[in-house]
């Protein structure tokens, strides 16, 4: 425990001598600072601090706050409506779970109870937008090995998706769909069959396609088995989030754990992995996809009729609420609050991406260079989640 | 054609531009069919022109050298490099009559010109005065000489199976049977090439998403062209070393000589992008492990068994 | 690595090149657009299209908006007193003016599916020009000034009949 | 499960709690003894925290709130740890040797409200860019034009 505390996330900058230019030659007896980020192929727009001894990692220290845009501020600017344009920009890959958790915690707060065909909505585009966000990772997460491969076919996939979405909504990728009361379009039955189109592809050529080539490959088990491990009782402590914390075999989902939307009324399980390191959590990843595409496909199936949206009041009466949902990359929380006018008064978005980061520090300590971006991906974090 | 007009056009010069481009070309063209995508298509017909396109974008570059970093010497390197890697191609027969030196020590001075490879990428990585150019100059050494071993001993497998180091006479001397013999050291001979030319899965030292670009992070435009198309063309020369010593060169039936030694490089190039688009990377110390724990004992029984076979025949 | 898996895994390495070199005959997803028709599917949100006629000027729309890209243009008729004009360059394009608007059955205000924006040359300056302002907003104005035009000249023909039959009334008297 | 920890928690700490919202349990706890209920919520199994939130309630005439959520992972039940703080006096305990992944939350508490943790080892800024600090962008009292450039 006080391990942590003072080596994992305190560093005291003691061997801060950087190496200019000149005394290259004298690597042996220094530290070498590398910076592993915001102008780095790998990295996206933070940096990470690197001490290498020679090709050995000796501390890292994570910089952030690149894509900081203050939302949470935001917010208090907006009404209950239209701030779901700032809680979905949280992380363009998957805005549907933001969405909707500021939308709950909205109709917590108002008093408001939502048609049943809303929540099945809600649940596919949760869903949808869990699978479109998993592709990507998954193919970022090869991609970091050097192999561009499973991007592109993930993309693929995920372009079947992003159609679907923008036929419901009109856009692919901002899609502003979930408001407090419901969702905002009528699910026509045109996009029903697009989504079930999508699903085929995925489950009839992405997966059997990804599996065999990208999932049992020995050069990626080679270089992910056994790296950056976190057992069990660790990762609760690091507190992990998503993902990497199911990999290392804590049951932990709130879908199953706290239903919301329609998610207690389907059938899923929740994947877990026991072995903790890198190769679990990209197991994972490609599990929670297949899970994703059978619960799609039930709530597709109970599809009920009636309205798809309800009044929500311009004036909600004070009060909070703290919901929690599972976003793609973990456990979101919201902590809104409303002090009775028309918008909301404080929005505290507890995101999984940054509790993800800063367990970084610990699980980084005396790996091999190479092993950075290996982990950094296997952690599967959003930037747009880390600053907000 | 004399020499000097061979060096300067068909196996010399011109055509190195022109395989340089090329191989540019089909790269990307198959990679992007093993992405499933369509890859250059607007440049020319196929998007033929699209590498001398990139080219010349290269060619207007400006030409930084950083502040701190050896002028001479990263200046230099570039040109340096590419000398050495076409001398290595001037000792290679693309056809019986098309080639620009030969001598009986052929494959004993190819071998030595890539032995000379690694001080130079290394200077490259130094010279930039880069934390990322040094250390990919490091790993760069430290690879290419844990490949070398290999490289050479397979090589000299079958040097001692044709009794000779003139590429002509073992081209001449190459049947189906010596291709069947050879073939444990053909396989060796080419993972060895792989790590050498630092190609994936072996591309430890340009790891993008761990050091930059390696020893090339530094450069640009004109010297950043140079450097890449002297690393290809030492792959090239590698390949065709491959195929004199172990595909039989330029034998084949109805078409000309030249055609069937590109088309027997063109197989080998395929192998290469579809292993650059399947299999990831793998970390130092393991290839480490891989080079002097598995590879060269093969190589090294290999050559025993060579010998053996030459013992038996002789 | 163990020794064994040393030699194994070149073997097995090379089983998934050869899976992936399938890869290579299988038909490509990417799909030749530039010469077919770009459809956008029904709820594409592009371009505003104002409709001035309809427009009631309650200024739902602006207050809706969450970048506050809508300005209330003043007309000088009654109705609509004012009408919205986009700032496209701050605009989002999430829609939610069109889903604020209360004239029905068509909405005033509405997304409509092209796609094509831009300003020439784009600069910074430009860019403040870049605005979606009402489809016939002149006539929509003297239209409206004609109906209220009517509507004074029937007040006022009211206001006639009234007094004349007050006068005849008083006569009558 | 929820009720034996408000029970135990009146009777240990004094502290009052009311239910929050289903499988949660809002504590209203005080500063000074802030460490020892935490300590206490490890102990019976909270052990998964999720964030800290604060909350100005400056302009409403009331104080500061610093909201500790803590997930009890194993039997899915939340709790919220709340503390008021008035605006002149804004520090509170560190929990970070007793919960260390709350360390950079904490952080961003501090560089974003001005609520000093004491005992953090890092308070340093870490979203906001360097000449910002000291100007708690989240506070309500911040001037969110002061830092927009003037029209031309």
């Amino acid at each position: 425990m006080d391990s942590i505390a003072q080596a994992g996330f305190t560093f005291v900058l003691e061997e801060k001598k950087e190496i200019s230019g000149e005394d290259l030659g004298l690597l042996q007896e220094k530290l070498l600072q590398l910076n592993w980020g915001v102008q780095h192929p790998a990295s996206g727009p933070m940096r990470l601090k690197v001490w290498v001894d020679g090709d050995e990692v000796v501390k890292v220290d994570p910089d952030i706050g690149y894509v900081l845009r203050l939302l949470e501020k935001l917010v208090e600017y907006r009404t209950w409506i239209n701030a779901i344009v700032n809680v979905e920009r949280a992380c363009f890959m998957d805005n549907f779970g933001t969405m909707t958790g500021y939308s709950i915690a909205a109709e917590k707060i108002a008093g408001v109870e939502v048609p049943k065909k809303a929540d099945y909505m809600r649940t596919i585009l949760c869903e949808g937008g869990r699978i479109v966000s998993h592709l990507v990772g998954l193919g970022s997460f090869v991609g970091v090995l050097g192999v561009h491969t499973a991007m592109q076919w993930a993309l693929i996939a995920r372009e079947k998706f992003l159609d679907a979405f923008e036929l419901y909504s009109g856009q692919r990728i901002a899609t502003a769909s979930i408001i407090p009361g419901g969702v905002r379009f009528e699910p026509t039955g045109k996009f029903i069959e697009k989504m079930t189109k999508a699903i085929d592809f995925l489950e009839k050529e992405f997966f059997p396609r990804y599996e065999e080539v990208f999932l049992d490959n020995p050069t990626l088990k080679l270089r992910t088995k056994g790296v950056g491990v976190v057992p069990k009782e660790k990762a609760i402590e690091l507190g992990l989030a998503g993902p990497p914390l199911r990999a290392s075999g804590v049951t932990s989902d709130i879908r199953k754990d706290y239903p919301y939307a329609a998610y207690g009324e389907l059938d899923f399980n929740v994947v877990t992995r026991e072995e903790g390191d890198a190769y679990a959590r990209y197991c994972v990843i490609f599990e929670e996809l297949k899970e994703s595409a059978k619960i799609i496909r039930q709530a597709i199936e109970g599809f009920p009729e009636g309205e798809y949206r309800t009044k929500f009041p311009v004036k909600v009466p004070p009060g909070e609420a703290y919901v929690n949902v599972e976003w793609a990359r973990g456990c979101f929380g919201f902590h809104l609050i409303s002090d009775g006018g028309t918008g909301p008064y404080r929005l505290k978005m507890g995101a999984p991406s940054f509790a993800n980061l800063w367990a970084i520090p610990e699980m980084m300590k005396g790996i091999k260079l190479a092993d950075v971006p290996v982990i950094f991906a296997s952690l599967y974090m959003c930037h747009g989640d880390i600053d907000r | 054609m004399g020499p000097w007009l061979k060096a300067l056009i068909f196996p010399g010069f011109l055509f190195l531009m022109l395989v340089f481009l090329m191989v540019f070309y089909v790269e990307r063209k198959i990679l992007a069919d093993a992405h499933l995508r369509t890859g250059p298509y607007y440049v020319g017909r196929w998007g033929l022109l699209q590498t001398l396109a990139d080219v010349f974008k290269l060619l207007q570059k400006e030409f930084i050298i950083q502040r701190r970093a050896n002028k001479l010497l990263f200046s230099l390197i570039p040109f340096v490099a590419f000398l050495m890697v076409a001398i290595l191609v001037a000792f290679i027969p693309f056809s019986s009559s098309s080639f620009i030196v030969s001598t009986s020590f052929d494959l004993l001075i190819a071998l030595a010109i890539v032995t000379s490879m690694p001080p130079i990428f290394f200077y490259a990585g130094w010279a930039s005065k880069s934390k990322y150019s040094f250390i990919g100059g490091l790993r760069v050494v430290n690879q290419m000489i844990s490949g070398e071993i290999p490289l050479w001993l397979s090589a000299l497998a079958a040097a001692v199976f044709y009794g000779t180091l003139n590429h002509i006479e073992i081209v001449q001397d190459s049947s189906w049977l010596s291709f069947i013999v050879l073939l444990p050291a053909f396989l060796i001979f080419i993972t060895a090439t792989l790590i050498v030319t630092d190609r994936p899965p072996f591309d430890i030292p340009e790891a993008e998403q761990e050091v930059v670009y390696g020893f090339l992070t530094e450069f640009g435009g004109f010297n950043y062209m140079i450097l890449v198309l002297s690393k290809l063309i030492e792959l090239f020369g590698l390949y065709g070393l491959a195929v004199t010593l172990f595909l039989g060169g330029f034998k084949g039936p109805i078409l000309p000589g030249i055609v069937w030694f590109l088309l027997k490089i063109f197989a080998l190039y395929m192998f290469t992008f579809v292993v650059r688009a399947s299999t990831p990377r793998i970390r130092m110390d393991q290839l480490l492990k891989f080079c002097w724990k598995a590879l060269t004992p093969l190589a090294l029984l290999n050559l025993a068994f060579i010998i053996f076979i030459k013992m038996i025949f002789a | 690595m163990e020794l064994g898996s040393a030699f194994k895994l070149p073997v097995e390495a090379t089983k998934k090149v050869i899976r992936v070199a399938k890869a290579l005959l299988e038909p490509k997803a990417t799909e030749i657009w530039w010469d077919k028709e770009i459809r956008r599917e029904y709820h594409y949100r592009g371009k505003h299209v104002i409709k001035a006629e309809l427009c009631i000027g309650c200024s739902l729309c602006a207050r809706a908006c969450p970048v506050n890209c809508i300005e209330m243009v003043p007309t000088g008729v009654k109705k609509p007193r004012a009408v919205p004009k986009v700032r496209a360059n701050e605009c989002i394009f999430c829609g939610l003016c069109e889903d604020a608007c209360p004239v029905k059955p068509e909405k005033a205000i509405k997304l409509t599916d092209t796609y094509t924006m831009y300003v020439e040359p784009g600069t910074w300056d430009n860019l403040a020009k870049f605005v979606f302002e009402p489809e016939n907003l002149q006539e929509a104005i003297e239209k409206a000034k004609k109906m209220e035009e009517m509507i004074e000249r029937k007040k006022q023909e009211a206001l006639k009949k009234k007094q004349k039959a007050e006068k005849q009334k008083k006569g009558e008297e | 499960m929820l009720e034996e920890i408000k029970e135990k928690v009146q009777s240990e700490f004094g502290f009052q709690s009311e239910p929050y919202d289903t499988n949660m349990l809002l504590i209203h706890g005080n500063r000074e003894k802030i460490k020892d209920l935490l300590e206490f919520l490890k102990r019976s199994g909270f052990n998964y925290p999720h964030t800290v939130s604060v909350v100005d309630w400056t302009p409403k005439g009331k104080d500061f709130e610093v909201n500790y959520i803590i997930e009890n992972i194993q039997e899915k039940k939340f709790v919220i740890v709340r503390v008021t703080l008035p605006e002149n006096d804004l520090t509170v305990p560190s929990v970070c040797d007793i919960f260390p992944s709350l360390q950079p939350h904490e952080r961003e508490a501090w560089e974003m409200f001005g609520v000093e943790f004491v005992g953090n080892p890092r308070l340093e800024v870490m979203l906001l860019p360097e000449w910002a600090e000291g100007t708690f962008p989240l506070r309500k009292s911040y001037d969110f034009k002061k830092h927009r450039k003037e029209k031309k």
